[in-house]
């Protein structure tokens, strides 16, 4: 889970990482509210999940109360790379001397927390990293051991900083670390991390995404969480399964990521098909699972036919195939639904698809089970 | 004959008296596993299945030696098992347990490398020798015993793949599930390495999916070491693009990580990449 | 700093321990209503810092609301071993069907935690611990590594347990064994630890002393200690100065608990002296410190003289001393007051007390400054 | 010649920038202790007496080659400093910082016996040899060069016996504050060991207190193995009790801790016990 910039900033707030004085607001009358508050000039952001807002125009500098409120209706009413904002964060503007970035994420392959800094922040960093990575400082962190203040002076000494400014640095970037670890971050990322005329250090945009996996141990962000989804999808979210809507006329159900998207991949070789959504089940698949994936395909999509593709390793697919007929019975469904299930069970399986007049599909080949169902179609039209 | 796992692999399974751990052990049982003992705390003294249950796995390698530990345990406790496994000399510990927190992955990852454990998974359907035996949640069915080993990142395509192999008539030594987490406690190269010295193996057939770079560090393997011709299948190009969460992951992966980096390194690596999951069966027709 | 048993209770039950049901109660009229409310019979407890309450008549149980008023009234009158109850604690009478002894202290030779755990818990423990040693078993830990639920089960089950109640006794070790870690414990115990005739575990009494060394990492605890001191016993605390009572003629600053009690151990010897107090600067002197030393020691004594044994490595003597001088001007002190201060700056020192008319004597040995002393009080007399 | 440290021995401060880490490196520069580097974060690049500072201790490893760190640190960072020094690589660790809290002595007691290093202390006043060198706080002229070695638990003490010491014209080889802690990174027996092979020691006193079992197992090391005399002294017979703190504190000391046992044990082991500090210097001088 991702959070919004003003709330990241407000965990980091709180594990001692200074920010700017700021408030969120909804409106251009609460925008200017903050703003009397705060003085002039601000920065109005857009509070969307997604980056390179500033490009977009998602983020604006204003100078007196009447830009405030202008530049707030004009963010909120905008399109920011396919998001709209329904919040602005308002801060006082900050007297840059330097940024910098400082990002924490995991090394997959090497399976540890990685701290990265350089001393080129900004929104061009990822340039940065391309064209040089050598202004890219990276540390690698022992998951067995927490990690010192010494080891981050250390490191952070690599920035060419010293004295007041190193230390000021070190502590945040070790209070990044400390949020990283508490949270159970993904990526925590602080860009940039402002130096002001003043020599205040200061987070100036934050990034925090949480590990969705770990919402049991942060019951306060999983409420948060679960307050902006539909109970379906917190159903989805509670047995691991992922839903994505696409564009296509084919509704897709798989078991295991790897292979809704070789499904995917096969389904676009043909020319007449496309996958109207992603939707991956997990490990935890029962009949009431597979009613709310029937279900919330059918909601959403314009389809033409549903391809089921299943394995019974952990999942019991006679229990899913269940909810599968009573949804077909229940709504009285008049495209086709087109199942490969095979494993453990199979055979229980697809007796009760095929009493549900599900087209059970009984080899192991995918590409065969998707020529089916492109028959199946050609022959209904 | 195989790697890590054969028919006299003495087994423990973690979380066997849950509902899953029970139905599981029965399949593994039906498979010909060497199952010796079970655990669940509060549960010890109790049998499942003829398993006697105890109530930690120190316990257990009190009363058996023990080569295997398979958990089926919740999430949450994901990380205390796999260390108690650990804790207790088990040296190949394999977590099915799905949603693990990334953060214990990792804790996990580096206790097994430190302690000299080999950790397979989380999210892993398990291991298989054909015939032999079966560590995990694979449905036996989708397999049949022979000489071609397949790794892969995603269960469910790890089945199908040996499916569509046995329609061929082509069987497997062994097969393992990498696990699809974030971090996996093993990575591709180790268990390529395993098949490279396999006297079974005589081909590999590597199932992999976009996100991080173990097929790029797997492909730089075959490349100076790989004795073996290995086939190769990327799950995901046409997979929906994640949202961008800030530049981090970016810089990180540094262009690795998409279905294309993935492919390129792997042809550069003289790796033949099956665009389609039924080219499979004919290219290893063809190299083996 | 020990805290009182029902304090105890309420951190452990946060952390997951279960108590019996049960309020403080400061006197008979709080008594009698949480007595109602809790439903009789209930225990009253009288809330002293010291052990063997029960055997003292500190602990009664009661079975009307008369006899609660009674026994409150009794117990918060009653002298128990040196010590008065402000306060009692009424709790539920818990049907007990065995008792238990848990307890967590720190290994000084080791140094490590170690847990100690007996099926024969309750006032006996130390006898049994000594008569017969192998009903306790015991588990050093190791303090690099965090304990693992595993570990306990497998410790919890030398004392024959199995089944829901092993899990429920290694819950509560586990959960002791968090507080210890967390609140800095020097001493965790719970003794008797109970269970009942419906198989709940419960812990009947509670004793918990934390590391005042690492009170700054606690300071909601570090306040309450602080409400109950005077400010000087603050100002002290906060230097580190110990400072307790005795019943003499000699007053007596050292700096340094070795030197301190090998002070006593010399005025001991002559029959005239005996130390009217046990009191050692720690490493922190200042002139203040030491004006405060002498005030505290003037203050609750009757006093023939004072003594001072100070040795100048960290402390800056010379600084003491002119704490020492300040007081004898201001008070117009009559007693004599005999210094011995060697080190650093003993020279300075010396003169400073000099010009206050203290007797300095100059060698090391305290055997000779002791005499030095005895004929110096013979003198006067 | 000595114990642990010499002429030639190579210190870094840590917290050297502070009053008293300032005060007390003019002392030990003084006494001929060859510091060469210090230490406070935030302070890299300046001078302190003439000693370059850095911001951490592997900075400074990186310019000097460093035997020894002595700390005077806060109690709050006192952990995390001594696992910096240790990481730094360096062997000996002189703790003298007063007040740190006990789990974390636990903590770096452990940390240093992992690693490999000594760690001397917390509050303890240091190590001296007279005329070469001083770690620490202990007071200069308080001791004389000689032959007989020092440990104490206590640190005034310590200095109280060695000056009288050198007026009955007996003067010490090295003398070595234990730390006066609940925990102490070395306990009594490892400097024994230490003084019992060094050559320049003929005789050793031991200065103990109240509490732990420090005294109890130096005393069954020197009915073992102790080739040299030993006299004792432990203070605190006549001491106030402490408040009965629950059970579990008997428990373990199992009836050590008190003075009464300390002494029993180390008279039962042959080592003579002065009653009163000024008979050390006497029996000195009868059993060398």
């Amino acid at each position: 889970m991702r959070i919004q910039e003003y709330e990241a900033k407000e965990i980091f707030k709180e594990s001692g990482i200074a920010v700017p004085p700021g408030k969120v607001a909804k409106n251009d009358t609460e925008a200017r509210d903050v703003s009397k508050e705060l003085g002039l000039p601000v920065v109005i952001k857009a509070q969307v999940l997604v980056g390179g807002r500033g490009k977009a125009g998602g983020i604006k500098i204003v100078k007196s109360l009447e830009e405030v409120e202008q530049a707030t209706c004009e963010i909120l009413s905008k399109d920011i790379k396919g998001y709209q904002a329904s919040k602005v964060l308002v801060e006082k503007k900050l007297d840059i001397k330097h940024e910098f970035y400082c990002g924490i994420t995991i090394d997959r392959t090497k399976g540890c927390p990685i701290i990265m800094l350089s001393s080129e922040g900004g929104i061009n960093i990822e340039e940065i990293a391309e064209k040089s990575p050598d202004k890219i400082f990276s540390l690698k962190c022992d998951p067995l051991s927490p990690i010192y203040a010494f080891q981050i002076i250390d490191f952070v000494k690599k920035l060419g900083l010293h004295g007041k400014i190193l230390l000021k640095v070190s502590q945040i970037v070790e209070n990044l670390y400390k949020v990283f670890i508490k949270y159970d971050g993904i990526i925590a990322e602080i860009n940039p991390l402002v130096i002001t005329n003043d020599d205040d250090v200061l987070c100036a945009d934050a990034v925090f995404q949480i590990d969705d996996s770990a919402m049991f141990r942060h019951p306060l962000l999983e409420k948060k969480k679960y307050d902006e989804m539909t109970p379906r999808t917190i159903r989805f979210n509670k047995k691991g399964a992922t839903y994505v809507q696409l564009k296509g006329n084919i509704g897709l159900i798989c078991s295991g990521a790897g292979l809704a998207m070789a499904t995917m991949d096969t389904i676009k070789t043909i020319p007449a098909l496309s996958p109207a959504n992603f939707l991956e089940t997990g490990g935890g698949i029962t009949a009431e699972l597979m009613e709310d994936c029937m279900e919330i395909i059918l909601e959403e999509n314009d389809l033409e036919a549903i391809f089921i593709n299943l394995y019974g390793g952990i999942n019991p697919i006679h229990e899913g195939a269940k909810g599968v007929a009573k949804v077909i019975r229940d709504k009285k469904l008049k495209i086709p639904v087109v199942a490969k299930a095979l494993g453990n069970k199979q055979e229980e399986t697809w007796k009760i698809f095929e009493e549900a007049g599900v087209y059970v599909y009984k080899s192991s080949d995918t590409q065969g089970a998707v020529r089916y169902l492109a028959e199946i179609i050609g022959g209904k039209e | 004959m195989s790697i890590l796992v054969d028919k006299s692999t003495r087994v423990l399974v973690q979380g066997i008296t849950g509902k899953i751990g029970r139905t599981q052990t029965d399949y593994m049982l039906k498979e010909g596993t060497k199952i010796v003992a079970g655990v669940t705390p509060g549960k010890g003294g109790t049998e499942i299945s003829g398993i006697p249950v105890f109530d930690t796995a120190k316990e257990a390698t009190l009363h058996f030696q023990i080569d295997l530990s398979v958990l089926f345990v919740p999430a949450g406790v994901a990380k205390d098992s796999v260390i108690e496994a650990i804790d207790a000399g088990i040296k190949i510990v394999v977590l099915i347990t799905e949603h693990t927190p990334v953060h214990d992955e990792m804790f996990i990852k580096a206790y097994a490398e430190k302690k000299g454990a080999l950790l397979i998974g989380p999210t892993t359907p398990g291991i298989i020798v054909p015939g032999q035996c079966k560590i995990g949640i694979l449905p036996a069915n989708m397999f049949c015993p022979g000489d071609v080993g397949i790794i892969s990142r995603s269960g469910t395509l790890a089945y199908e793949v040996a499916a569509n192999l046995c329609s061929n008539g082509i069987g497997q030594s062994t097969v393992v599930g990498m696990g699809a987490d974030m971090v996996a406690g093993t990575n591709l190269v180790e268990i390529l390495k395993l098949f490279n010295e396999d006297d079974k193996t005589k081909a590999v057939v590597l199932i992999g999916e976009v996100g991080g770079s173990q097929e790029e560090e797997a492909a730089s393997f075959v490349k100076k070491e790989m004795k073996k011709p290995v086939v190769a299948y990327i799950a995901g190009a046409s997979a929906p693009p994640g949202k961008r969460m800030g530049h981090a992951g970016a810089i990180i992966e540094g262009g690795k990580g998409s279905a294309k980096s993935k492919i390129d390194s792997l042809l550069s690596a003289g790796v033949r990449v099956a665009k389609m999951l039924d080219e499979i069966p004919l290219i290893i027709k063809e190299i083996k």
